[in-house]
């Protein structure tokens, strides 16, 4: 190491530093934002750094030098283009294939390392152990993140993909991938081995995913998420850069914790969302349970809705998956908006895990500019929800299901809003039909719960509508 | 050499430490953000792309290099982009817990 | 050598980062117990001290070795058991959240 | 690097990953306690894997190891006979104490290190370097925190001694001890220079706590916990020892954070606590206020305080550094215990900064076996001021003086325990004297406040014995 390569290194921890305080800023909305341009800032550095690195140490032809621009060029308007024009529901999709190009690029990065090597007798373990893992988790993360994204974007079915002995040829495809990986390492340098570990690790991770219910799909990315950090940690070991290894760990350790979290929150383990089960998706699901007897169902109109909300003094809106579904954040918002205006008091009661990925509901209801100090959190709503005349739920379900109180069934034990709690509860949902967990509410048959059946961004804008009359008359 | 994978090991193990450390109190409020972010920052593998381009001196390497800048190009720029245009909605300062408070008192 | 320097160095500002995580939010509830357990942790330069007792050969080496033993010896003992005298104080376990809504709504 | 000592270093970051979890832990009271035993797990891995790399790769006399046994024997029964020993309300002395012996230990070594390298014609900057900060921090440590131990004591006056011309001297001994130094790391080893070293920072250790007042001592010995951290973490680049380097850094700055948020919590800078300033130990500062004139105080006996408490139905108990210094904790949690049984809901609001160190008061309570979950923090408590009967106040002052929210005083900005918002207020203290920030309370002269003049574990005998009467009668 030289002291050139020392300065270097130096640097590359400044980077990761600026990388941990801006993961840091983004426990708080309001710094937020900051820290995300700080971690730009140590993205930055890291790569001049190696820029400067790459052309003193080894110098390269113009042919390697003019293929990274021009594919930086095309990834970076790639990137930017779908960053700009993406609508906010479709974040986890985004987020997905996000993982998929990172995971790509560490195999490709490690392949090359690869290549680069054979000409020599053999390889040392330290380097050659990262390559396999990088290629293996690299691909992996690459072809299951871009089922992910399918399911998450509906090209591929949420349901739960698999045929007889599916499970096997699993197994068989991994046993390969670590076949031929461990090959690796002991025989001299072999090209076609490495085309192995490629070929066998994508299609393990096709198979990983496609067997898991696209309402899952949100754990699913951020596990890979963690894994696409691992790989890029690997591919720093390869090449050795201080740079890739670092970033690379933080974002697994990152990912990781954030997998557990969420799993926490929809209280199933990450090991029965990878292995399937419930959560196949949306109403699909649930087909059956169309067979519910209304009998005890109290059916509004968009009237008696507007009625309800315009003479009550403290409003609490509860939003669920269906809200994003609708994209119904602007109509909520509205609506909302007029209430207050007509001097009710009118807050949001969000659920960690309502919608599809954590905090889907808090990026909804920003983009619609509610102003971040409306919407409570878990603990604040349900101490609120005491003393509040209508709860509104739209499109939300297993969020505010009473079941979770009780033990034995999908849903026990997971923190509910407690809804149940309000003076009366209006439900806007399109029918009786379950939710991600699959099972019934009885929330919906509460002698003092309203059922509204629409769908949310057509029943919200009916409900203003009806409102206007009653405030303005 | 061993004295280099022993730096490596050690960054790679105390990054992991950073790592839960740095995430396990974020609000769930931010966690579609932060995973973006963190998603993000893997784009740092970019810098991987660099050091191959440098080497490259065959068919293969350019097309890998190529392909690898692609994919961590779109990875980064696509990754702080996003992330950027979803806090920009965050504009309202955090609650502060003399707020909350008078909330749960009202 | 300015390998071992680099590791040393990237080793240092990482566990800075770690310091710096892991402390930023533990309640006040906690803090003087938390003092004394970083105190505590620093009597690792005892280990400092068994490799001077293993190098020493001068009487000065062993009368440095003696006053860092004992004082170090004194540092990591007291620190760990006055923390574990004073947390074991601490034996209800932490109020749930629930409990604290219950609190405030009562 | 031999792969020998490469595991020793792997075992070294096994241990330093146990410090980190066990200072995880410390988050709930719940596991805290298990996390300094995970901790002190790490401190045996480090140690041991130590003794066995010290006895491979040197191997030493026997007489180098028997000062290491024989010393460590006798520390190791100081220090636990005096943790065994020590009265919770003396923790902030004994820390201190901890906190001098650490830099003094980290010190030793270094300037054994040094000797060692006598012989050699020169050091190289990467070994000199460490050394020469060690020796600086390691000795302004060592006699830093033995005065600050004395002022928490009182064997030192908490008054800020300054003579004429101190701040001078100050500057004086900091310059010799650095000049030395940086000539230390330019000329050959020198025995002499590194003396010079270690007496001037000695003195600079004195000099900077002396002016100190003894209510700030807590902060400096949160800072003096960091210096030692730092201190630690250099001797271990001194004699190349990961251990030292990475639970040095941790300790360093965890107290690094610590002090600030100390500081903040007072609403003082760290700056001005080091160049003195007000917080001269208690109530001597305050000799002058006793000419309050008594009007419009309304003062109450024992019985008049059993009286309102008796027929309370939510009383609310704020104590403060007067409970403290009267080791009255025992005396409180029987009085709410009789409270407690005689139906009525007592709770305790806990000032974050309340007494001399942080978390002070939920340490002494705790020893007096008050649970964990009836010690409301701040948010906690102001949310239930507002329908409490009767606020107790025991020898607290600045941490619930209201004039915090007007501007231009010495509290003001401190978060307070909004203790005026009670329906009554009840203080306990010996007389009108000022506390720690040496300000009048306008809560003494409140109409709905009334002052019992006593010592605190006296008046809370008195009451405890006045209530028994109301509660059996
Ligand atoms: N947030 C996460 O990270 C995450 C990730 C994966 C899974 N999950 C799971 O997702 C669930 C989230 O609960 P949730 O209550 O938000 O959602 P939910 O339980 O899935 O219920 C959503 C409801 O919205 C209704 N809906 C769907 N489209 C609608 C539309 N266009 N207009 C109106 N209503 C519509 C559906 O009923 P109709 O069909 O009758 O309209 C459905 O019952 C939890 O079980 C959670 O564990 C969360
Ligand atoms: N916690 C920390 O980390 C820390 C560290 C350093 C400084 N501080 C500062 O210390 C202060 C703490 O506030 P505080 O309200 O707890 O204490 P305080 O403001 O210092 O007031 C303590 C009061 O207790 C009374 N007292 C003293 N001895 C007593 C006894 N034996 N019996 C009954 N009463 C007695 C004194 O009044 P009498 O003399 O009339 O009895 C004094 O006014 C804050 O200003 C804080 O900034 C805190």
């Amino acid at each position: 190491m030289s002291i050139f390569e020392f300065l270097v290194g130096i640097s590359y921890l400044g980077a990761a530093t600026l990388f941990v305080v801006g993961l840091h800023k983004m426990r708080a909305p309001s710094t937020a934002r900051q820290g995300n341009l700080i971690s730009a800032g140590g993205m930055a550095i890291a790569v001049l750094t190696t820029i400067v690195f790459a052309l003193v140490d080894f110098g390269g032809n113009w042919i390697g030098w003019a293929a990274l621009v021009v594919g930086t060029a095309v990834g970076a308007t790639y990137g930017i283009v779908r960053a700009r024009s993406v609508e906010m529901t479709d974040i986890p999709q985004l987020v997905s294939i996000f993982n998929a190009v990172g995971g790509g690029a560490a195999a490709a990065v490690a392949f090359a390392d690869f290549v680069a090597n054979l000409s020599r007798p053999s390889v040392e373990l330290t380097v050659s152990i990262p390559i396999v893992l990088d290629v293996l988790l690299g691909s992996i993360t690459f072809s299951g993140s871009l089922i992910a994204a399918g399911k998450l974007q509906g090209v591929i079915s949420g349901k739960p993909l698999t045929f007889p002995g599916s499970r096997a040829l699993n197994v068989i495809v991994a046993v390969i991938a670590l076949g031929a990986g461990v090959l690796l390492l002991i025989v001299p340098p072999n090209l076609l081995l490495l085309v192995v570990v490629l070929g066998a690790s994508l299609i393990f991770g096709v198979l990983m995913v496609l067997p898991i219910g696209g309402a899952d799909a949100p754990v699913i990315v951020s596990l890979l998420n963690a894994l696409t950090g691992l790989a890029v940690a690997m591919a720093g070991f390869a090449i050795d850069s201080q740079a890739l290894i670092i970033a690379g760990a933080l974002v697994g350790a990152a990912g990781t914790i954030l997998t557990l979290q969420m799993a926490k929150a929809m209280n199933r383990s990450v090991g029965a969302i990878i292995l399937g089960g419930f959560g196949t998706g949306d109403s699909e699901t649930s087909a059956g349970s169309e067979s519910v007897d209304l009998t005890n169902v109290r059916e509004l109109t968009a009237d008696d809705v507007a009625i309800q909300l315009a003479y009550a003094k403290h409003v609490l809106i509860a939003p669920g998956y269906g809200l994003a579904a609708a994209q119904a954040q602007h109509e909520v918002a509205e609506l909302a908006k007029l209430l207050t205006d007509h001097g009710i008091d009118v807050k949001y009661a969000i659920h960690p895990v309502a919608g599809r990925m954590p905090g889907h509901m808090n990026v909804l209801l920003a983009e619609a500019n509610v102003p971040y100090d409306q919407m409570l959190q878990l603990d604040e709503a349900n101490a609120a929800f005491a003393n509040c005349d209508v709860a509104l739920v739209v499109g939300a379900n297993d969020v505010c299901n009473p079941d979770a109180r009780k033990p034995g069934n999908a849903v026990s034990g997971m923190p509910i809003l407690d809804v149940d709690r309000a003076k009366s509860v209006v439900v806007i949902k399109r029918s009786m039909r379950s939710g991600y967990a699959g099972i019934s509410n009885p929330l919906f048959t509460d002698p003092k719960t309203g059922m509204f059946f629409a769908d949310a961004k057509k029943g919200l804008a009916d409900i203003t509508i009806a409102v206007k009359e009653y405030v303005t008359a | 050499m061993i004295e280099t994978l022993f730096g490596n090991l050690a960054i790679f193990i105390l990054s992991l430490l950073v790592g839960v450390e740095v995430i396990s109190k974020i609000p769930s409020t931010l966690h579609t953000p932060m995973m973006s972010a963190a998603n993000a920052i893997h784009g740092v593998v970019i810098a991987g792309a660099i050091v191959i381009a440098s080497v490259a001196n065959s068919p293969a390497a350019y097309v890998l290099t190529f392909i690898a800048a692609v994919l961590a190009a779109a990875n980064v720029f696509g990754g702080y982009f996003v992330t950027d245009r979803m806090l920009r909605m965050f504009t309202r300062p955090h609650a502060t817990p003399q707020d909350a408070t008078e909330k749960v008192e009202s």
